[in-house]
């Protein structure tokens, strides 16, 4: 984190002597709008509202681009609130059973479909995938894992499968940032990439002793 | 298609598993081996052919374009792209830039032009031609993006923006798989655009022909395709959304010497 | 492209249809490249076929045959395989991917000026054995290398 | 028959180190077109090298070869000046050759 801003820094310093004639550009929310109009503009594609809006950021969003997702700088009260409310948005699966199946969840960690538009959309009616291996090390069979997310080998070996394990990792999953504000890993239950049922499945791969996670 | 590909069933065929060392130093193997016959070359040969022949309701070339350094003339002009241009008042980068060419010189429909502005299995793309034939009159010389207009400067401080603006159903900004170091996306290693070696050694090597689309791709492309899997709406080729992310990562890796095209996974 | 040559050289398979091509004056002497193309080995789904195709039902295991590849592709679309003999008087080097529908992909008869060596970027539908097959002094020759077929990228 | 080919061939003491590019689909025949309909087949079944005019490789290919092939060769006994020359033929009957002398 240092050394990104220490380079990031150096480039602007760069920048600012070749031009310390002419004031700094501001950039705000306004002129991203304005290059949000000019850049989807409908003239080469169509797209339904819900698409458009995909380009505002949600509070949360707003929150960690501010930061640029160092959370020690979000004033506590403001962290605290949004998690909170974050907690309490969560929907559990009708029935309270957490536990799915490590097969099903297993599918869904290879599976990136789901919710792109436009050339080569995705089809609405196929189930969304998770893409849990382009982050993480998952089933130790897959040797095509991303190294952005840590390893979740062994996961549920050591940690067991209480109801109070099985819940912190639906709510994880759910909601990432309500356990880790700003990661990485996208909130799958927050925005319905994941139905409640399909992050079930999900936490049975992770914690069900029987799922090649935890061979 | 890809989709297909991520089947369940893959991972069964693969036990047992190679050891992680292993695996980063043969897909390393993979990445020379493939990258010692590019045939991306074919696209500057059509390029050129393409660039010469009289086209468009106008029915002229495009030996009368200015990319910034005069009407025709080519070498060096990609180095110094994006850039602003009086006669159309806004940044261009190098695709921008031709098809306004496109519009403007040829009388291209602005649909028209865009209509095959990606390649893929069942159609070759023009504008892919066209690029890496530009792109690489360029060969040999450092990027040189100068940020002297209000526009450029402009240009470059939206494309930052963009860059760490969280957005979309996956809560991705370019930041989150672009801003770290030694970080992989399956097997895909990801450079780093804070870090000068990987911005340089990735700029400097696009268009490039990409082996999973088997055509080249430009910048557009990249951006497009990125924005496609943040689940953002299809962002329009040329737009100031992208020329904007285009400055800033060029001017990031001002300096690094051009070798196009380039070759990718 | 001459519609007539066209059609007959799909109805007929490409050796026989060079031959009536030439015969009805469609072609020239030129055109002909290679000695036609082994059809029945090139259309063979399995791989014991494919070796009977070739006449190399039974090859012997050799080291001297190096296949240089990845064990690892990224993408199944484009796997490079390099291969070398260097078994004294190599005639032919044939590529086969054991998986693939059609497990036959090249081979290349070396004359007089030509290395036994070629290079070359192949298609391979999953994870498989790469075999070569090389032919020296009458004989055949054979040897195989895994490569394994991944995923890349955020796709998916 | 526009789609260009591209030759490339350095000498490493008497080996002549040969490169070429093909433009071509290499169809499998197992692909549906935007139409809906599968895509022939259509791929390069022969390949020939020249050394000066003499044949010194006869390859055979199928339809599993990667898309825009690329294959190396290695040719003893040539020096600068030779004339490299290669050529293909695929299943529809289309060709092309390109030739290059060795620099």
């Amino acid at each position: 984190m240092k050394t990104k801003h220490i380079v990031l820094q150096g480039v602007g310093a760069v920048l600012l002597a070749a031009c310390a004639s002419a004031p700094e550009p501001v950039v705000t929310e306004a002129t991203i709008q304005r290059v949000v109009q000019s850049s989807f503009s409908q003239i080469e594609y169509q797209y339904p509202p819900e698409v458009v809006a995909r380009t505002n950021q949600d509070e949360g969003q707003k929150m960690c681009t501010a930061v640029r997702n160092e959370v020690a700088k979000i004033p506590p009260a403001q962290l605290d609130a949004f998690v909170g409310k974050s907690m309490k948005e969560i929907k559990y699966p009708a029935g309270g059973e957490l536990m799915g199946d490590w097969k099903q969840g297993e599918n869904i960690a290879q599976s990136g479909y789901g919710m792109r538009f436009g050339e080569g959309a995705d089809d609405p009616k196929r189930p969304n995938g998770g893409n849990c291996y382009a982050c993480h090390q998952v089933a130790p069979q897959e040797i095509a894992f991303g190294t952005i997310g840590p390893s979740l080998l062994g996961y549920g070996k050591h940690r067991g499968a209480s109801a109070a394990m099985q819940k912190f990792v639906y709510d994880k999953v759910y909601n990432a940032w309500v356990t880790f504000p700003c990661s990485n890993m996208p909130r799958f239950g927050h925005h319905g990439f994941l139905t409640t049922e399909q992050i079930t499945h999900v936490v049975a791969l992770l914690l069900d002793p029987a799922s090649p996670v935890n061979k | 298609m890809r989709a297909v590909v991520c089947s369940a069933a893959l991972w069964l065929a693969l036990a047992p598993p190679v050891a992680a060392q292993s695996t980063e130093a043969e897909v390393e193997k993979y990445r020379k081996m493939i990258a010692e016959d590019n045939p991306g070359e074919l696209w500057e040969i059509k390029g050129e052919k393409l660039f010469m022949q009289k086209r468009g309701s106008k029915n002229v070339s495009l030996e009368q374009c200015d990319f910034g350094m005069g009407p025709g003339v080519l070498k060096g002009a990609y180095a110094r792209l994006p850039r602003y241009f009086a006669d159309a008042d806004r940044v261009m980068d190098m695709e921008a830039r031709l098809l306004h060419c496109m519009k403007t010189l040829q009388g291209f429909d602005h649909k028209a032009a865009l209509k095959t502005k990606f390649g893929n299995l069942n159609r070759e793309s023009d504008l892919e031609a066209l690029a890496t034939y530009i792109a690489a009159q360029s060969n040999q010389m450092p990027i040189d993006v100068r940020l002297e207009h209000a526009k450029e400067k402009e240009a470059y401080k939206i494309g930052e923006t963009i860059f760490y603006r969280r957005m979309s159903k996956m809560d991705f900004a370019c930041a989150s798989c672009h801003a770290d170091q030694g970080k992989r996306i399956r097997l895909q290693d990801l450079y780093n655009a804070t870090n000068k070696t990987e911005i340089d050694r990735v700029m400097s090597g696009w268009p490039a022909y990409r082996v999973s689309n088997s055509t080249v791709r430009t910048m557009q492309h990249r951006l497009f395709d990125c924005g496609w899997q943040m689940r953002l709406p299809n962002v329009e080729y040329g737009s100031d959304w992208t020329v904007a992310l285009h400055t800033f990562l060029s001017v990031s890796a001002n300096g690094a010497k051009i070798g196009v095209p380039g070759m990718r996974r | 492209m001459n519609e007539t040559r066209r059609t007959v050289l799909k109805r007929t398979g490409a050796t026989g249809a060079l031959v009536a091509a030439f015969a009805a004056g469609l072609l020239r002497w030129q055109d002909l490249l290679a000695a036609g193309w082994n059809k029945d080995a090139f259309g063979s789904k399995t791989l014991a076929d494919a070796l009977k195709g070739i006449g190399a039902g039974s090859a012997a295991d050799s080291t001297d045959i190096v296949i240089e590849a990845p064990q690892i592709a990224e993408n199944g679309g484009v796997v490079p395989i390099e291969v070398t003999s260097k078994l004294p008087g190599t005639r032919s080097i044939a590529v086969l991917i054991e998986k693939n529908p059609f497990p036959l992909v090249a081979k290349f008869d070396f004359l007089e000026g030509a290395m036994p060596f070629v290079k070359l970027n192949v298609k391979m539908g999953e994870s498989s054995n790469v075999r070569v097959v090389a032919e020296a002094g009458g004989k055949f020759f054979t040897t195989v290398k895994e490569v394994k077929v991944t995923i890349g990228g955020c796709g998916g | 028959m526009a789609d260009p080919m591209k030759m490339r061939a350095t000498l490493k003491g008497d080996t002549a180190e040969v490169r070429v590019l093909m433009s071509h689909p290499m169809e499998t025949g197992q692909r549906k077109g935007p139409d809906g309909k599968v895509v022939p087949v259509h791929f390069i079944q022969n390949v020939e090298v020249k050394l000066n005019g003499k044949t010194v490789i006869e390859g055979q290919t199928s339809q599993a070869v990667s898309r825009n092939p690329v294959f190396s060769f290695r040719l003893k006994g040539a020096k600068a000046g030779d004339k490299i020359e290669v050529s293909w033929l695929d299943n529809k009957g289309d060709k092309n050759r390109t030739e290059i002398a060795i620099a």
